[in-house]
Formats: C-alpha cells, structure tokens, sequence
C-alpha cells in the first residue's frame, strides 16, 4: 500500500440530538484528491472542519500524512495539524495586502524568505505583480486564487477545500476547479475537497466520496461512480436519472422493461427491480418504448426532453437539429442501464 | 419626506435653537467672553485634566470592553450557552445605573480617610478621590459601550476569517492579534469616539469624587457647572464659551474616530454562517472565569449594594446598624411617588420619541447622503453639550412663548416652562445621538430589498416603512428606547435647572435629599431608581427575545 | 408667521382681589413647605400657590436665564442668597414692597428700599464630631479652625458652589484679611457641596471639623449624631434669607397677599419647626439654638460696607480663592 | 402587432461617470417571457430596477401594458406601476408567515379575500398548506417560491426577476427554472427575468436579449441566438465556443481550416474571418483536423476534451465510451461553423 494521506476513522459527530457524522470512515493516498460529494446538511462541512481541527469529533481516528491529530489520546490544536484549508466565503483578510495576505502562514513559521514565497506563489496561481492590492480591489475567482495561493504557501501536508467555488459564477468555476486540480496536481499535495456540485466533483477529484446521511455510501474513481453507483442513492445523487418501473431481469445482464430488452448492470440481487437510465443512454428510435413528450427544453448545446412512457418519467437529450415538440409522440431506445432494488416508500 | 422635513424642523427648533442661543451668548461682543476664557490658566488646566481623563478612560475601557466582548462571544469559558448570555447581560448592567450612583457608593467605598474598604482594611490603600477615582468610575460607567459595539461586530465577522488564520498555523493568540483586532478596529475605534465624548462630558462623577480630593481637580464640566452656579449673565456667557471649547474638542474625538473606524473598509461578506469554534481555554479556563467573577463583582455588584445597603444603614457614623427608618421616611412623603411616576413617564416617553426620531434621522442619512449626513451631525451634537449648558439654552430659548399666527389669529401656541413638556425636549435632544446611532446600525443591517419588495407590491413609501422597516427594526429600535430611557429615569443635570413645580422627578428629588435635606434617604431614592433600572432592562431582555424567534 | 412674547397672562391685573396662581422659587426645606401649605390655603383660599423648590444656586441661575430671556415665570423668589437679591434689585427685576409685619423685624433684616425682607434666618456655625474631637480641642472661632491641630481635618462647604458659603467666606476675608485663605489652605481644606454633604463627612468621620449651617446639625440631633455644633465665640455668620417680588411677575396682585402670609406669625412658626431661626424677636429660637438678639450679636454685621465690598469684589474674591485653593 | 407587454425606448443611465445603461431598446408582447442576459456588470440589474421604478433612468421612456410609466413628463413610483418582482435575495419578509408575505400586495389593493386567494397561490407555487409556516423554517427553494407567490397574487402586469435562483443549489435551480416558466405562461404575464447563466435564460424564455456594455447586442429565440449569433462576442457569451484561426471562404456557405471544408454561415461580409465552433459540431473522425488532446474532464454523462490543434484549441464534448485520455493524438471532423469578423485586438 502506497504511504498515506489522511485517514478517518469511526468519526463520530452529534450537535445536541442531532448526529450528523455516523461513523465516517476514509482514507486518502498521499497526494490523491478526493471530493466528498453529498447534499445539503449531510455533514460534509461538519467532517472537513473536524480534519482540520475546527470542530472536535465526539469519537473516532484521524491522522494526517501518518500523524495521528486525533484520537482519544491525542487532540492537536488547528495550527499544529499542517494543512491548509479554501473557505467557500474566500476568508481573504481585507485589512492586509495580497502578498500579506498569502506571506502569512510564512511568517508564523518564521521563514525568512516570506516575501519572494509569496510572490512565487502568487505566480502560480496567476496573480503575479497584484501583491500590492487590498482584497476589496479583487473579483470573486482572484481573491480565490488568493486564498488558495494561501493555503498551498507554507506547503502543508493537506488541503482543504469547503465549496471553494459556489461563491464565483459559472463560467468562472469551470476554469478555477481545472486550476485547482492542476496546481494541487503539480504540487503534489493530498486534497480533500467538499462540494455538492456532481460535475465539478468528478472534474476535480482522484476519487468522489458520496456522503449520505453522516456516512459514506460510496467512494470509488469518477467513471465507476457513474457508471456502478452502489445504490439508488447514489445514483440519483450523481448525475441526472430517470427510474422506470415494471422491469424484469431476463438473465444474466439483461432485463426488459415494456418489451423492450436491453443491456444491464445490477446493484443487487433482489428480484424485485427498478431501472435507472442515464439520459445518454436514451435515444429516440422508431420501434423502442413509446412515450409522449412533455417537455422539451432547448439548452442550446442539447435540448432537454422529459418523455413520458407507461414504465416511468423518462429524460433525454438530443441535439439541437432533432425537430422534437413538446406534446408530440416519439419512441425511445435504452443503451443501457442498472437495476437497483426497488425502494420501499 | 415630509417626516424627514417635520423631523429637521423640530431638531432645528428643538436642539439648534437652544445651542445658538447660548453660543450667541458666548460669542457676545466679538466672542469677547470666549477670549477671556481662553486666556485663563484656570481654563487651560480644566481643559488639559480633560484631555487627560478622557483619554485614559477611554484607553483603559476600551482594551477592556474588548477583552470582555471577545471573552464572552468568543471563549470556551462557559458552562453553557445560557451562562454566557447572562455573563452577557451582567456586564452591560452598568449602563442601567446612572454614573453618579456609581460615584456616590465609590465615594462611601473608596474615600482615602474613612472610605468603607479602608475601614475594613484599616489601612488606607485605596483613595479614589482625584484623577485615579475618577478615571476608574468613568472606566466601570463607560466600557459596556465598547462591549456591545465589539460584540456586535465580532458576531458579525465572517468567522472563517479567524478560522482561516488557524489553519494557517496561527495559535489562538496570534489570530486575536493579527486577525480579530483588526477586524473589529472599526467598531472599537468608533465606540472609543463614544467613550471620549462620554468622559469629556461627564460632569456628576468628576464633580462628586473631584472637587472634595486635596488638591481639587476640575474639569471642563465642572468648572463651567461653577460658572452656572455663581449665577450673572457674565458667568453664563463665561459657561457658554466653555462649552464651545468641550463641543470642539468631543467633536474632534468624534472625527478623529469616524476616520479611523472607516479608513479600511473591512467589508465583512458572510457566507454560509456557521458558529466560530470556540477558542478553547484549557488551563486558563479557571483564571478567566475567577477574572469574570472578580471583575463583576468590584465593577458591577459592590457599588450596587452599596448603595443599596446605606438605604438601611442607620446613619454613616454607624454603618453596621440596619433599619427601615429611611424607607419609611422616603415613603411616606408624598412627592415620592409623584417623582418616580414623572420620572417613569418621561423615560417612557422619551426613549419612545427618541427611537421613533432616531428613526426617521438614520433613515435620512441613509436616503439623501448629503443632507442626511447633516441632520445626523445635528441630531449627535448635543450629546456632547454638557447638560447644565443645554438647559440654560433650553431656558434662553423657551422662556418665551411661541405663537404660530395664520389669519391673524394664534392656531397654536408653545409654551414649555414647568410642564413635562421642557423635559422631554431636554432629554430627547440629549439622548437624540443614542437613537440614531442605533437605528443606523439596524438599517444598515437590512438588506434593501427586502423594502423594494414592498414598493413593488403596491406599498407607498410610507406603508413600506411601516409594514417591513419598522418591523425588522423593532429589535434594535427597542434597544436604542431601552438605552435612552435608563438614563433619563435618573437624568439629574438638566432636570434641576427645568422641573416645575408640578414636576419634580426621581433625579431632582435625589439631588435635593443628597444635598440639603437628608443624604441617607437619598440613598433610598438611588436604590429605587437602579431597582427600577434594572426591571426596566431585564423586561426589555426578555421582550426584544421574545420578539427575535 | 411665528410671534414670540410673554406668556398669556393668567389673571386681570387690574383685579384688586387676590385670585389664581402664584409661583414661588424657593429653597426653603419642602417639609416647612408642605407645613405652609394649610396655612396659606385658609388665608387665601381663591389663591392656589405652586412651590417650584430647588436648590438657591440653581434657581438663580434658572431665573437670570428666565430674565435674561425676558419673562420670568416666577412671581415671588425666597432663597438664601441676600447679595443677589442686591444684584437683582439694582438691575431693576424686583419689585419695592412694604409688607406689614416687616414693620416688627429688626433693621438689619430689611432692605430699606422696599426690594426684598429676611424671610428666614440661617446661621452658619462652628461643627466637629466629638468621636475624634478631643474636648479641649474643640475650635472656639472660626479662625480657630484653621490651626495647625486640625491639618487634614477640615471641610466646609464649597464657597463657589454655595451661596450661604461664599457669604460666609466674604465675612471672613472682609473681616479678617485674605489671609484666611491661605490658611485654609495650610491646613487642606476641603471645601466641596453644600452643607449636607458637608455634614455627612463630618459624620461619617472623614473630616473632623468644619463649618455648617446651623439648621443642618439640628436637624441631625434629633435623628442621633456624633456632630456637635458651637457658636464661635466672636459671633456667627448669620444669612437671612430674603423674600422678594418679581416686578414683571405674572400675578403681582396674588402676589403680594402671599408675601404677607409668609410673613405671618403662623407660617413663621413653621420656619422655626424647621429649625430655622425667624425674623422676629417675639418668635422663640428653634428647640437647643440660641435666641435671635444672640445670634444678632456678631462681628459679621451685614454693614453697607460689607455689603459693597462682597458685592464689588465677588468675582476678584471667587478667582482669588480658586488660585489659592487650587484647581481653577 | 400583438398588443404590447412592456417597452423600454432609449433608456440611459450614469452613475457618476459610469455610463450604465446606454440607449436600452426592448419591446416585449403581452405574455411574453424575455430574458435579459449579459456577464456581470452590463447594467441587466439596473435596467431591471428602472422598470420596477426602483430606480431613475437619466432619459428614456418605459411602457408597461400600453401605460407610460417613465417618461420626460410622467414618473410614477413603484407601487403604482402593477409590477410583481422577485428579488435574488428572495426577500422574503422575516417577521410575516408565509400566508401574509403573499397576502401583502392584495391587502394594499383592499382585497377583501386575501387569505383565501393567497392560499390559492401558495398551492399554485406547490407550497400548499405551509402558509402558516415562517420562512425562517423553509429552504431556499421554498423561500424562493413564496417571493414568486408574492409578486403573481395581485395579478400584476408585469413580472421582474433579478436572478432569482442563483442562490440555490443545481438541482434546484433546475427544477425552478421550469416551473416559473410554466406558472409565468399558465397565468400569461408579461415577464422580464434577469440572469448571467446561459442555460438558465435559454430554458425559461421565449426570446433572449444579450446585453452587453449597457445595450441590447441582440434579441432573438434561444435557437436563434445560438446558431445565428450577431457577433463574436454574443456567440461567445451564449454556450461554449471554440475559435479557430487561418479560416478561408471556399464559397457560398462554406469555409475551409486546416485543408477540412466544412459548411459555416456567416456573420459578417468581412473577408479576414475567424471560425466559431460549437462543441457539439466536434466530432472524433478519421481523416479529420489532427490535434493533441490537451485536457480530458470526465464529467459524468459526458467528457469534455480540450484539443490543441495548429488553427486553434478546439472543446469537444463525447460520450462516456469513448476512449480518450490527455495526451493522445485525435483527429476531428467539423459538422458546422459560423463565421465572425476578426476581432482586432
Ligand atoms: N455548530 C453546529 N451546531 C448545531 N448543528 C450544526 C452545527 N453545525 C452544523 N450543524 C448541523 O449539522 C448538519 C450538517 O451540517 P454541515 O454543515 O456539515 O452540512 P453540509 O453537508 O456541509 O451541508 P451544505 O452543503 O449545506 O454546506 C446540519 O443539519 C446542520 O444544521
Ligand atoms: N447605485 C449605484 N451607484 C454607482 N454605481 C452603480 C450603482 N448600481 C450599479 N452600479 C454600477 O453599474 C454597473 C452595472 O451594475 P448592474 O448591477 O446593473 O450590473 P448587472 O448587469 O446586474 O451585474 P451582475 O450580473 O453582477 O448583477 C456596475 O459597474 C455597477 O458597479
Ligand atoms: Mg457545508
Ligand atoms: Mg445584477
């Protein structure tokens, strides 16, 4: 086994009644990037903090680059655990300078040479020649960069990240979540990074933790995550999903659904299934399932159809030179899909 | 708008009227009284003692206030979070009580002769008469204003910040130094500029722990309450000119302040808010919390009790005999009553005038820049104006009556002199820099378009203000009456020189038991009105809670 | 369009019977006050009268500011300060009055132009507390006071802040030589407040002698006290309160029936059950103080001389003891 | 003409010596949803408040419904204007419940039913029931949807949104954006909705107007705007875009890049062109422009590519199958273009 990261285990975490981290359990490689992906309130901010000694677990282990931080014997205080961490609201302090701004976690080790670190730093995340300004001279995706020239400076042994992106709009965080991929890449740092945006955990991350509930329901590489996801949770979760009902395995790796015979993955053994679909995995095509469309939503690169069939809502995509009209009937093919257990309502 | 003109007429006849009538007083003669007064050491010193008090009350209750505001908001030293909100509202409590009961039981407590504590200690360490006394007084009387203004701030701080710095591989030390000052250095240099005003224009504690001190030291308010005493119209233009020389030096406080606290616009984006972690105390825990302890029992619980406890002491040559007789003495007479219930009524209605007013003055400030920035220096000045002072102009200016004639016949006439009426203005004009400050913070905290939703669905301005503004303001509105209306229960200065003879209040009451007819009865009038102080702030905790959830 | 003047008047002045409101600005204690009250009521039933009671210095400064404006809301003043009296007189705010029974006083407690009569008698006197005052220690003169025995133990009212005080003062310098001064301030004064918070540090023990007004250690006798008073042996400084009449007063008419009563025997009685003393021979002295012709008796005599010179020399005299006594 | 919803004539507007608005021409039909999108900073917000009467144009004239509001002689405030409006912060009154927030604007119009047509509303937004709720207890999509309430209950003329959802997550945002679509056209109100996201505008408008600097660069169906774009800028505004360089006309709707003719339509008459390229006319193909795939973005039910090749650097989008990985070297078929002046830097 390849030398450690970071390593979380048996987190227990409760606010008053609530117990928001069940028994976390993870372990990062050194210099892998992992995204903890989950929806609002499932307690993945909660985890990051106790990493970074912010909140203090009820119980459980954590050890950082093979230092234990914490652990019922051991408990370091935030500036002992050599990380750096990107706060969602930036936390760039407005009454210091860039260059201070970044020079700082340089200062407190007392390295001689903060300045020209800094100014490196900077550098590298493109903002060289601005260590002059103020932060309140900066937009959004710089005063980021800052941040993250901050975190990466006094070259910790992991980074944080707390929704460092969902501040900045859309064009602005495709850019910066390839940048941070790539920088904490070149310096090779072990990354965990928080967000419950899906496509921008899969472009930043080695590997996406899917928290559920205080738990974590999957951890797994991009692709299988998508293509294999452990449940039908996850799956929801992760990517957009369209579940059709009266489905019928009709062997190994098949199964049928309104006659129509198709390719299948399966996420259980039980007999009782229903089928999720990707929507690239629908296709309009004379003789497949017959649906109505009730919705077609013109994206520009793809329009949006929600089709309507006898098994289940379904949605596709299809560029923009099908002619499709919301209303009108069409008939779909299915690529593929997976069978999860049908869930109990 | 047409609120905001009324609201300017009445500042203009109300508060600058009165103040141009005695800086016309003082400016007679090509400013020849002013002249004079500038050219007398007397003057140079009181105004140096001044500087000098000003400045290490507000350099001792700032660090103080702070220190106090981060402990509570900030540190692990409680039990709980109940706890904490008590510490909280005990150590804002001396705001309830009037400066000179303060100085009244520090007198009994810490005179250098025969002064309680040295009794007890039979030996004479402590002598709180002179500057010492005094800075110390003014210091317990003044820091709760740093205190709240810093807490505010620090709840409002985007706590990643602090957490930030700790990451970055700051101790808790280092991040209060290197980030939590600088973050609330507006806030606190802005209350420092309230600290200093407060200290310049004292006058009760400088007076009462001043003048009796070998030698005496005077102030710039208590040399100019000698020349309102000493009675000539040459001694009131002699005041006059000395209150210039207080108003220009608290206004250069209040600039200097104002700049500082908007030189670095620590603009305080607050994303997701989640509670700081609390900086953990571990050992120190202990030492803090017996600090808290101590503190609020020299500061807040021995003077109170004082007070309290020379209400039953028989008589100050024996302060171990307890008994009633004064209480029942107090509460027999018959003006008693009348004096709480006037003075109960002024303070209801002048805290609710001067929240309404402060309103419509922040709101002002707020929409037109220029203009509003004016009628909020005007409506904040007269704070500074030491009270003797604002009472003779109030007297120059409305011993007279005011007629309003349309048609040739009166339709309203004016006339103030011994009706609650004079009070009001008094007190009003006086506190008026309270409710703007705080009805200033409230809007500001507003977002806009939470009002513009309201135009948009069909409200006037004015119904928007009443049906969404006021509503959301209620809180701090209620705050600002609450501040107001405390000291105003127990105003001395200006209600001695204005009562009538139909309204006599609890302050004028005290002042004329504690310095001609019974001093130990005083003391029952001062229990009474921190008694009612304290009721009055503990329901306004409860009711500005209540209306939070 | 916004007219200023004087109030509307309440009552005819033209009626000759006495009727409405008269306003009185006084000093006097609010029991001796409320004492009155009955008595005034009987004489003068159509009469109501407001008593505004306030401290003699601020209802000074209250009613030059009234005057200066130009109306004052006052029609009689009865406090304790007889050369303001003076100064209101010759800047022509009082009215001359001649009311009967002043007829019966002694000279020296009348203006003889007419503008103000001694209402009340304070007495200014010697006062120590006998637990830390040996008995042959005891001051026997207000120059004795300021000895080198009682260094550090001494307090007196504040001359600059207390009318009754600064004429106390006056009578020493003009009698005595501004050399007093210095000595009071050999032995540290401390001259601050009025009388009673004077008396509460003798009492309480933080200063050992001083002096005080009279009224104010009878009145602490009957409720049990360790302060002794003394005449000085050369004589007291005695301060009459006068009353007077606004000559612009709202309701001179009422006014004048109320000064009367005030004068009466049965209100003056109620003066000496406040233990101070009244204008009158025929009056007994208050219960334990010596009678009117003794305390008349003293080297402090209310001369034109005296008068003049505390008059003339008031503000020389106030910047004099400020330099001396530090502070100003 | 259809009768007219809403119009904006020469509408100018300076901060100081910042030209905001700078000559805004806009007519919308009755019923009609048009969204004002632009990058940030463009004037859409401040446009929007002039025809709320939030704010004062400096010149120009607004018509709602055939009513002036805003002329040299006419001005009236909002409350007079019969507007609804939808506010990115919501806006949502704190200290009313849910039922009172939507009841407010009847209850200024004397509206005797309030309660009752409030809660008709509130079931139309799908919040049925809550509204003795207080919006301290509900989430931003429902908060959200009791400020929509808010503005459609007195019947307005007219609908404003100033980004209504960007403070909600994606999911959300999702789902929201529909149904304001659908509840704007069910109650047929005239509707001007402001917001930076593509996608977002395209899927909730009828017609799309790009401002740019202060005026409209082009008004026009999504379908058009994407594939007709006026100019260089709004083509790069709307969607994803690629530019190659070294572009020839090889005649009437057609360019040659590369050695690869493709067919293109054009956007200037302008001889020295360059190539817009969308990513969905990319297609992997033998025989097509080489290039080196520079950066490979799985990103769920597609990857993005990032290709370098000598006339440009192309973006691509295939399919979850598709084998490519950075580094490799591709060759790429065009299916379409659309040619735009040279812009002159
Ligand atoms: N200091 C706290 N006190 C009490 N409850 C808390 C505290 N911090 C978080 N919680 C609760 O714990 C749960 C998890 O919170 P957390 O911030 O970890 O969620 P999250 O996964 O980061 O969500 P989001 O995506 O909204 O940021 C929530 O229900 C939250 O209300
Ligand atoms: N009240 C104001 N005073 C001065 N300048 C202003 C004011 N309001 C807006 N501006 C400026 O006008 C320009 C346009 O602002 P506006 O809010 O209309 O942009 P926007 O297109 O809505 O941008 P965003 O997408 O960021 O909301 C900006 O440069 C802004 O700084
Ligand atoms: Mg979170
Ligand atoms: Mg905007």
């Amino acid at each position: 086994m390849s030398e450690s990261g970071l390593e979380l285990r048996a987190i227990h975490k409760r606010f008053g009644d609530n117990h928001v981290v069940r028994g976390l359990e993870i372990a990062l490689e050194a210099g892998e990037i992992v995204a903890l992906l989950g929806p609002s309130g499932c307690g993945k901010t909660t985890a990051l903090r106790m990493v970074a000694g912010l909140e203090t677990p009820d119980s459980g282990t954590i050890t950082i680059a093979g230092q234990t931080v914490k652990s019922d014997a051991v408990d370091l205080p935030p500036e002992a655990r050599r990380i750096g961490m990107v706060f969602q609201s930036y936390a760039v302090w407005p009454h210091k300078n860039v260059r201070d701004n970044v020079a700082y976690p340089l200062k407190l080790a007392k390295n001689g040479d903060a300045g020209a670190r800094a100014d490196r730093t900077l550098e590298l995340v493109r903002l060289g020649g601005m260590g002059d300004r103020f932060p309140d001279t900066l937009s959004g995706g710089q005063q980021q960069r800052v941040a993250l020239a901050r975190a990466l400076v006094a070259e910790p042994k992991l980074l944080l990240f707390d929704e460092p992106l969902s501040n900045l709009d859309a064009k602005l965080r495709e850019e910066m979540r390839h940048e941070i991929r790539v920088l904490a890449k070149q310096v090779g740092i072990t990354s965990l990074y928080v967000t419950h945006d899906q496509p921008e955990a899969f472009a930043v991350s080695d590997r996406v933790a899917v928290v559920l509930d205080g738990v974590i329901a999957q951890v797994a590489p991009p692709r299988e995550i998508y293509a294999e996801p452990a449940s039908l949770a996850v799956a929801k979760f992760v990517g957009r999903l369209s579940i059709l009902e009266g489905v019928e395995r009709t062997g190994e790796g098949r199964a049928r659904v309104q006659g129509f015979e198709l390719p299948v993955t399966s996420a259980t053994d039980a007999q009782s299934v229903v089928l999720g679909v990707r929507p690239e995995d629908v296709r309009l095509a004379d003789g497949g399932i017959e649906g109505r469309v009730t919705r077609a939503t013109f994206l520009g690169e793809r329009t949006e159809l929600e089709i309507e069939t006898l098994a289940g809502t379904l949605r596709a995509d299809v560029g923009r030179s099908t002619p499709v009209h919301g209303g009108g009937t069409v008939h779909v093919a299915l690529d593929g899909g997976r069978l999860y257990a049908t869930p109990s309502h | 708008m047409s609120i905001g003109v009324g609201a300017t007429a009445a500042l203009l006849l109300f508060a600058v009227w009165p103040l141009a009538a005695v800086l016309r007083t003082a400016l007679a003669d090509g400013g020849a009284p002013l002249l004079a007064e500038l050219a007398e050491p007397g003057a140079h010193e009181a105004w140096f003692n001044t500087l000098v008090l000003a400045g290490w009350v507000t350099g001792l209750a700032v660090p103080l206030g702070a220190t106090l505001a981060w402990v509570v908001e900030r540190t692990d030293a409680f039990v709980s979070e109940r706890t904490r909100g008590a510490t909280g509202a005990l150590l804002t409590l001396p705001l309830a009580v009037p400066p000179y009961l303060l100085a009244m039981a520090w007198a009994l407590l810490g005179n250098g002769r025969n002064g309680l504590l040295n009794r007890i200690a039979s030996a004479p360490w402590v002598d709180l008469y002179g500057l010492d006394g005094i800075v110390l007084v003014l210091v317990t009387a003044s820091y709760p204003f740093v205190l709240l203004a810093v807490r505010a701030s620090l709840s409002r701080a985007d706590p990643a910040l602090e957490e930030a710095a700790r990451t970055a591989g700051a101790g808790p030390v280092r991040v209060l130094i290197d980030v939590t000052i600088p973050l609330v250095l507006p806030s606190m240099a802005a209350a420092a500029g309230l600290v200093f005003v407060f200290a310049t224009a004292a006058f009760g504690v400088p007076y009462l722990l001043g003048s009796v001190a070998s030698p005496p030291v005077y102030f710039l308010t208590t040399r100019i309450f000698r020349y309102t005493t000493l009675g000539g119209e040459d001694m009131l233009a002699r005041a006059a000119a000395l209150a210039i020389v207080l108003l220009a030096t608290s206004g250069l406080a209040q600039a200097a302040s104002s700049w500082l606290a908007k030189r670095r616009s620590t603009v305080q984006v607050s994303g997701k808010s989640s509670r700081p972690s609390l900086v953990r105390l571990g050992p120190l825990r202990f030492f803090v919390r017996a600090g808290l302890a101590l503190f609020a029992l020299t500061a807040i619980v021995l003077p109170l009790s004082t007070i309290a406890w020379t209400s039953l002491a028989k008589s100050f040559a024996e302060p171990g005999t307890l008994s009633f007789v004064h209480w029942n003495n107090v509460l027999a007479r018959e003006e008693t009553l009348g004096a709480f219930v006037h003075s109960i009524v002024l303070a209801l209605l002048t805290g609710a005038l001067v929240a309404v007013l402060g309103l419509v003055v922040a709101r002002m400030a707020k929409v037109t820049r220029r203009a509003g920035a004016v009628v909020s220096f005007l409506a904040s000045a007269p704070y500074a104006v030491p009270g003797t002072v604002l009472a003779i102009g109030l007297l120059l200016a409305f011993s007279l009556e005011y007629r309003v004639i349309v048609a040739d016949r009166v339709t309203f006439a004016l006339y103030l002199p011994g009706t609650l009426g004079l009070l009001i203005v008094a007190y009003g004009v006086k506190y008026l820099a309270f409710g703007v400050r705080g009805a200033r913070a409230a809007l500001d905290q507003i977002h806009p378009s939470l009002e513009e939703a309201a135009r948009t669905s069909g409200a006037g301005p004015l119904r928007g203000t009443v049906d969404v503004l006021l509503p959301l303001v209620s809180p701090a509105v209620l705050a600002a009456f609450v501040v107001v209306a405390l000291p105003c229960l127990s105003e001395l200065t200006m209600s001695v020189l204005l009562f009538g003879a139909h309204t006599q209040t609890a302050g004028t009451l005290l002042f004329e038991l504690q310095s001609y007819a019974d001093p130990p009865a005083a003391s029952v009038v001062a229990t009474l009105v921190v008694g009612i102080a304290l009721v009055g702030d503990f329901l306004s905790r409860r009711l500005s809670r209540r209306r939070t959830t | 369009r916004v007219e200023v003047g004087a109030p509307r008047v309440r009552q005819q002045a033209a009626d000759t019977q006495p009727t409405g409101r008269v306003t009185v600005y006084t000093s006097m204690y609010r029991h001796v006050i409320d004492a009155m009250k009955p008595i005034l009521a009987e004489a003068l039933p159509e009469v109501e009268v407001e008593w505004l009671q306030g401290g003699s210095e601020k209802l000074a400064t209250r009613l030059d500011a009234e005057l200066t404006a130009g109306t004052p809301s006052a029609d009689l003043v009865m406090t304790s300060d007889p050369l303001w009296y003076r100064r209101l007189a010759e800047e022509r705010h009082l009215a001359a009055f001649a009311p009967i029974p002043a007829l019966a006083m002694p000279r020296t407690l009348v203006d003889p132009r007419g503008y103000f009569v001694t209402s009340r008698i304070s007495t200014m006197v010697l006062a120590y507390n006998e637990e830390h005052v040996k008995p042959d220690e005891v001051p026997r003169t207000f120059l004795d006071l300021f000895d080198e025995r009682f260094v550090g133990r001494v307090t007196t009212p504040d001359p600059l802040g207390s009318g009754t005080t600064f004429t106390t003062l006056a009578f020493l310098v003009h009698t005595h030589g501004e050399d007093v001064m210095q000595r009071m301030k050999a032995v540290n004064t401390i001259a601050s407040g009025g009388n009673s918070s004077t008396l509460t540090r003798l009492e309480s023990g933080e200063h050992h002698v001083g002096f005080v007004l009279l009224e104010n250690v009878l009145a602490a006798e009957k409720r049990g006290t360790p302060v002794k008073w003394k005449l000085p042996e050369e004589g007291a400084v005695i301060i009459p309160g006068p009353i007077a009449l606004l000559a612009k007063g709202p309701n001179p008419v009422a006014a004048r029936a109320v000064y009367e009563v005030l004068l009466s025997k049965a209100a003056q009685e109620k003066i000496v059950d406040g233990l101070m003393h009244a204008p009158f021979d025929t009056l007994e002295p208050p219960t334990g103080a010596p009678p009117l012709p003794k305390l008349l008796d003293t080297k402090y005599q209310w001369t034109d001389d005296f008068v003049h010179a505390a008059v003339d020399q008031s503000q020389t005299l106030r910047e004099k003891f400020s330099a001396i006594m530090g502070g100003h």
